[in-house]
């Protein structure tokens, strides 16, 4: 029987004309993005240099947000630990000069306004040249405010940024790979805290379960911030766990921004057979940068040029 | 429901009348069957043909007649329960995978239940998952006014880059079902439930993207879709009598629309009655009064459901309570030439 | 301060016309519908009793879908006794010659395709004349094929037929009363089990659990049967409580075939403070009636003529 | 956004045209304002009028100015969490006790993430719930696409029983909320996040269901909503130096359309542009052309987005590339005035 095949990465309809935004010079400069060498993926990488990189992942968001003036800062800082370890601790199987590579593993970012973090980790691990961060936001950037796949940005699977969509495109990946291709690719997803009310979610969940993804781990960003507040005075989510539990999950609660824990985490998600991996991920909205961390009001603002010097300097 | 003894003893007529020159396709009435066979049998020949081509079932999948690919391919067929919203992200994934993933359900909650998801994930995404929207219109009986979808059209073509097709009998179903699931895209495919006459043949040309002339005249044309194509053909035939030449469209696909098909009989007859089983409002009335206002402006009138929700009934008593029958075509066409001479 | 009210019942936009459709006279003489006296709703009646009268609903539910060609038998006759209980145990307060009356406890049947069993408990309680039963599904009846609020039916609180979206109204009933009027109205949900697939029923789940609507009892028709098959490989549920009690919800599991550990149930429930509850009610789809038990393949049909015979020599 | 330098020293003409008579509203533009505080502040004012009005957060209360009302009113403040589907049924759930619930949230969510529950329970149900859709178009800016609603008004206006506005401006939009407040049944309220030419007055007339002209006109009219009636103001206002005198409408009311506004403005002047900031696919366009095509049709050129995706950019940026300025109305008034005379 034949196959059907379609070219669908990248994706190349981004419909604003052939010029790209030019990111200024003076801070690729600055920030030394020109001599810049990608960071490499191996499970040897040793917690200190993960978190080195997530410190440079942080930084990264910072002077990307901060030249945009508009976007999402405190989810992306406190999930950079994440990330660090997803993208670098020889986790996920990618290739950047390849990126679009068909045995690659897979990720979705459900929660899309976190996309700083994902662009960063994408640019630190080669997928791009980093000065292209500095045009996040901007008129025609491959880096849109929330992922858009009409971009065609290496590392960008899906488009994302209506909360609660991302996690059920992450199962369907895991379902072609398990049930269809019966590959061995793995398929990693990331959500918000906040986001776990969209009842997508759990309609994701029931499938993941009822369909033995085992080649499914999710993470969930539990930083207990959403916009309007703190997650159990917007809408209670508690006991998370025990949700996904419920949901027949193999549950994992660690502390997300814990390098060590996370890698951990990852390991033991791997080993879990029959069934789909929730990592609750504890970490700090906006950790790392002291006037951020912790706080709400920092999930949908830039830095100020101020405060983002401030920011780099904690961020040494 | 709708009488095909009309034409039993005279099929040629239905397809040329007296006046109009030219070979036109040539049908055939003697029997009645569901739009959604014509799906559920597309899928088991795509199936056959492409070993990427996965089905996801909503939990109706005897309504929607997915059971037969599920039956025929058991491996390929995924259970999603009850979750309208998330099947249809999970099959943007098994896109975004390779796969060409069908997900059929009611129209109703193929189309309003997922809405964001057919926004954001298939046509943002251009993800090439086709949407099987069954249980459409009025016609649907005894279920009542919620599972009656009325709605998809206007939905499903504000959003861009979804093709959009409405097959008008069994047999254009199923070319419609193969013809999207070869095309590259997010697609949604709109069919029925109930016995419908079935009257296109093996020959009768279907090109997604194309409308098709199923009758020619010069007085006035009848823009229809779905099960109203058949009653806009007799109402053509029927008002030879009245010695109106009717033309008759058959506009399957709607998203894109063929607009030079449009424009052309807005000049050549100069008088348009769109018929479909949907609201009259955002419809394919709309889709046609949209191209005509831009571009040749013409007298239309709408048939279709006039703004209210449907209910419980036989699907013959119902057709005609909301008006949609050949009778009310006629009435339309009349109507519409009257306006045309003004 | 000034209330800005409106007339919200009955809705009487049912847009067929003014004549509904007759019912057949030789039925209404047979089924001795004529002389029908309603059954009274008290916490005195024996559970005796209530088992008598949910064997009378049974046996409506088997008249009106018989004549009416179309519908769902399989559920309504397995949730009958959870009706009865409801109904006819002094669970609830209403009063079937005043049918709005502002005071009465609210039922929202969320799997709105249930409703035979809804217009039968109704007409047993006297909301509208039991000969209407025999015009279920016909054109411009007030017994549509799925419960429409336009029709004005006494008893009917909403339109419902899209499932999963009932249980949300309820939630908004009971966050009417226990948060924004503060009476002491007790509102109650139905759902199917198949139908707790729906991502709003945990969104709702999450919101009633948040505003501790400790006045708000939902029921779950518990019968392992939908309309694909059974529920465990349509779509895996179980373990149905653990999830409601991970969504913090009172559980309370019980036999939904069973009279007396409903009413107890019913009963725990009202003890409730501070959260709302859930009954999982284990019943058998098609309860009551030999060929049908337990069958998933009765969910949506009607019984042949031939079939209602038997079935009501089963009923007697 | 828009540029307003141009009107500081000429307000009157603004209003009326030399060639024109009669009396026309006046008004001011020095200032401009998101039309989502006129939102915010008008519940503020229902709430203090009526004791029944509630209102439920979706998370981004601060973005669609719900926090007001939560400020001052915390008791009747219900926060849903992010749950757009259910805190749509929850908000029919109160209407049915006898509340007025407000449900906002971006106009993406508010119309997509819910429609079956706009559908069913709002309006097959005829509940009293009014939604608030905020962040319309492409104006939202750097948040792109995802975040950019431009379909609400073909999924609203499709469903029966329901009311749609989308008024033009901060103090329309305080207007038309406490309007549909006041209203009894399931409405609708698109509004913005970005900052527009404030410029009605409290004395410029606002009725739910009717279209108010703007500006008087004779050889062509723009029937515009939202922030693209400002922009036709200024279009119709400098199109006077090319000898065109051009009418306005403001199509505040979308459903139910104001039928004889439209008629009358082609009637009178031959020939219409539609200017909305929404796709042009079923939008105001659609349903402006709908109304011309069954009683008098006439030329109609659409000003709108043409059948794609936003993306991120300064909102001027945007409005510039997509085509929604008054630069892009009078090409169209150019365009739709020379078919008039064909
Ligand atoms: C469907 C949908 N509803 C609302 C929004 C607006 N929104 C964006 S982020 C967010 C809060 C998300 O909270 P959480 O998932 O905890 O992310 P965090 O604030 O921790 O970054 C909201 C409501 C959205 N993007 N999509
Ligand atoms: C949103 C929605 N999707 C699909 C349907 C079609 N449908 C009606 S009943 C049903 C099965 C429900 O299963 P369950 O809740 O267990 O009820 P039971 O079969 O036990 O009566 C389905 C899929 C519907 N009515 N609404
Ligand atoms: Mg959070
Ligand atoms: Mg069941």
């Amino acid at each position: 029987m034949a196959r059907l095949t379609h070219t669908i990465y990248p994706l190349t309809t981004g419909f604003h004309g052939a010029t790209r935004p030019t990111p200024n010079p003076e801070l690729i400069a600055k920030y030394g993005y020109d001599s810049f060498v990608p960071f490499e993926n191996s499970p040897d990488n040793s917690d200190e240099k993960l978190q080195a990189i997530a410190k440079e992942i942080r930084r990264d968001i910072v002077r990307a947000l901060v030249e945009a003036k508009s976007g999402h800062s405190g989810g992306p800082l406190g999930s950079a630990d994440i990330f660090a370890a997803l993208y670098f601790g020889g986790v996920m199987r990618y290739d950047p000069k390849n990126p679009w590579w068909p045995d690659r593993d897979r990720f979705i970012l459900s929660a899309g306004h976190m996309c700083p973090v994902l662009y960063s980790t994408l640019a630190n691990a080669g997928f791009f040249p980093k000065p292209e961060l500095l045009t996040l936001r901007k008129f025609n950037s491959r880096l849109q405010g929330h992922p858009g796949r009409d971009m065609g940005l290496p590392g960008i699977e899906s488009s994302t940024g209506s909360l609660g969509q991302g996690l059920g495109i992450a199962v369907g990946m895991a379902l072609a790979d398990k049930r269809v291709d019966k590959n061995s690719r793995r398929v990693f997803a990331l959500t918000g805290d906040g986001e776990l009310a969209e009842g997508e979610i759990w309609e994701a969940a029931l499938i993941a379960a009822h369909w033995e993804l085992d080649n499914f781990t999710m993470v969930v960003d539990r930083n207990f911030c959403q916009i309007d507040g703190r997650t159990e005075d917007v809408l209670k989510l508690n006991p998370v766990g025990d949700k996904f539990r419920a949901f027949n999950f193999h549950v994992i609660e660690c502390n997300g921004n814990n390098i060590s824990e996370l890698r951990a985490a990852f390991k033991e998600a791997r080993s879990i057979k029959g069934r789909p991996t929730c990592i609750v991920a504890k970490t700090f909205m906006g950790h790392g940068i002291s006037f951020m961390q912790d706080d709400y009001r920092w999930h949908g603002k830039p830095p100020t040029p101020e405060q983002a010097e401030q920011a780099l300097v904690e961020l040494v | 429901m709708a009488d095909t003894s009309v034409l039993k003893d005279n099929l040629t007529n239905l397809a040329a009348g007296p006046k109009t020159n030219g070979p036109m396709p040539r049908f055939e009435a003697h029997t009645k069957k569901a739009t959604r066979f014509g799906f559920g049998e597309a899928l088991v020949v795509l199936g056959e043909r492409y070993e990427n081509v996965v089905v996801l079932g909503g939990d109706i999948t005897g309504s929607v007649m997915t059971s037969y690919f599920k039956d025929k391919f058991p491996d390929r067929f995924f259970s999603m329960g009850i979750t309208e919203a998330t099947a249809t992200l999970v099959a943007a994934g098994l896109a975004l995978s390779g796969n060409i993933p069908f997900f059929a359900t009611y129209g109703a909650f193929a189309s309003c239940r997922n809405t964001d998801m057919l926004r954001i994930s298939l046509a943002y995404n251009d993800a090439n998952v086709k949407i099987g929207g069954g249980h459409a219109g009025i016609s649907v009986g005894e279920d009542g006014a919620t599972h009656q979808a009325l709605e998809e059209i206007a939905i499903v073509r504000v959003l861009p880059n979804m093709t959009l097709v409405v097959p008008c009998d069994y047999l254009e179903t199923k070319k419609a079902t193969i013809a999207i699931g070869e095309h590259y895209g997010p697609c949604y495919i709109r069919f029925g439930r109930s016995d419908v006459p079935s009257f296109t043949l093996e020959e009768t040309p279907f090109v997604l993207g194309k409308a098709q002339t199923f009758r020619q005249g010069r007085d006035a044309t009848v823009i229809a879709c779905g099960p109203m194509v058949w009653e806009a053909l007799v109402a053509a035939y029927e008002l030879e009598n009245e010695g109106l030449d009717v033309r008759v469209i058959n506009m399957s696909t709607i998203k894109p629309i063929d607009r030079e098909a449009i424009l052309k009989a807005a000049r050549e007859t100069g008088a348009i009655v769109t018929a479909e089983e949907h609201q009259i409002t955002a419809g394919l009335g709309g889709a046609v009064s949209e191209v005509l206002a831009q571009e040749c402006p013409t007298p239309v009138e709408f048939v279709g459901v006039k703004d209210t929700f449907g209910g419980s009934g036989k699907p013959d008593e119902l057709m005609k309570f909301f008006g949609l029958t050949s009778g009310d075509i006629k009435n339309a066409i009349r109507t519409v030439h009257s306006r045309k001479a003004q």
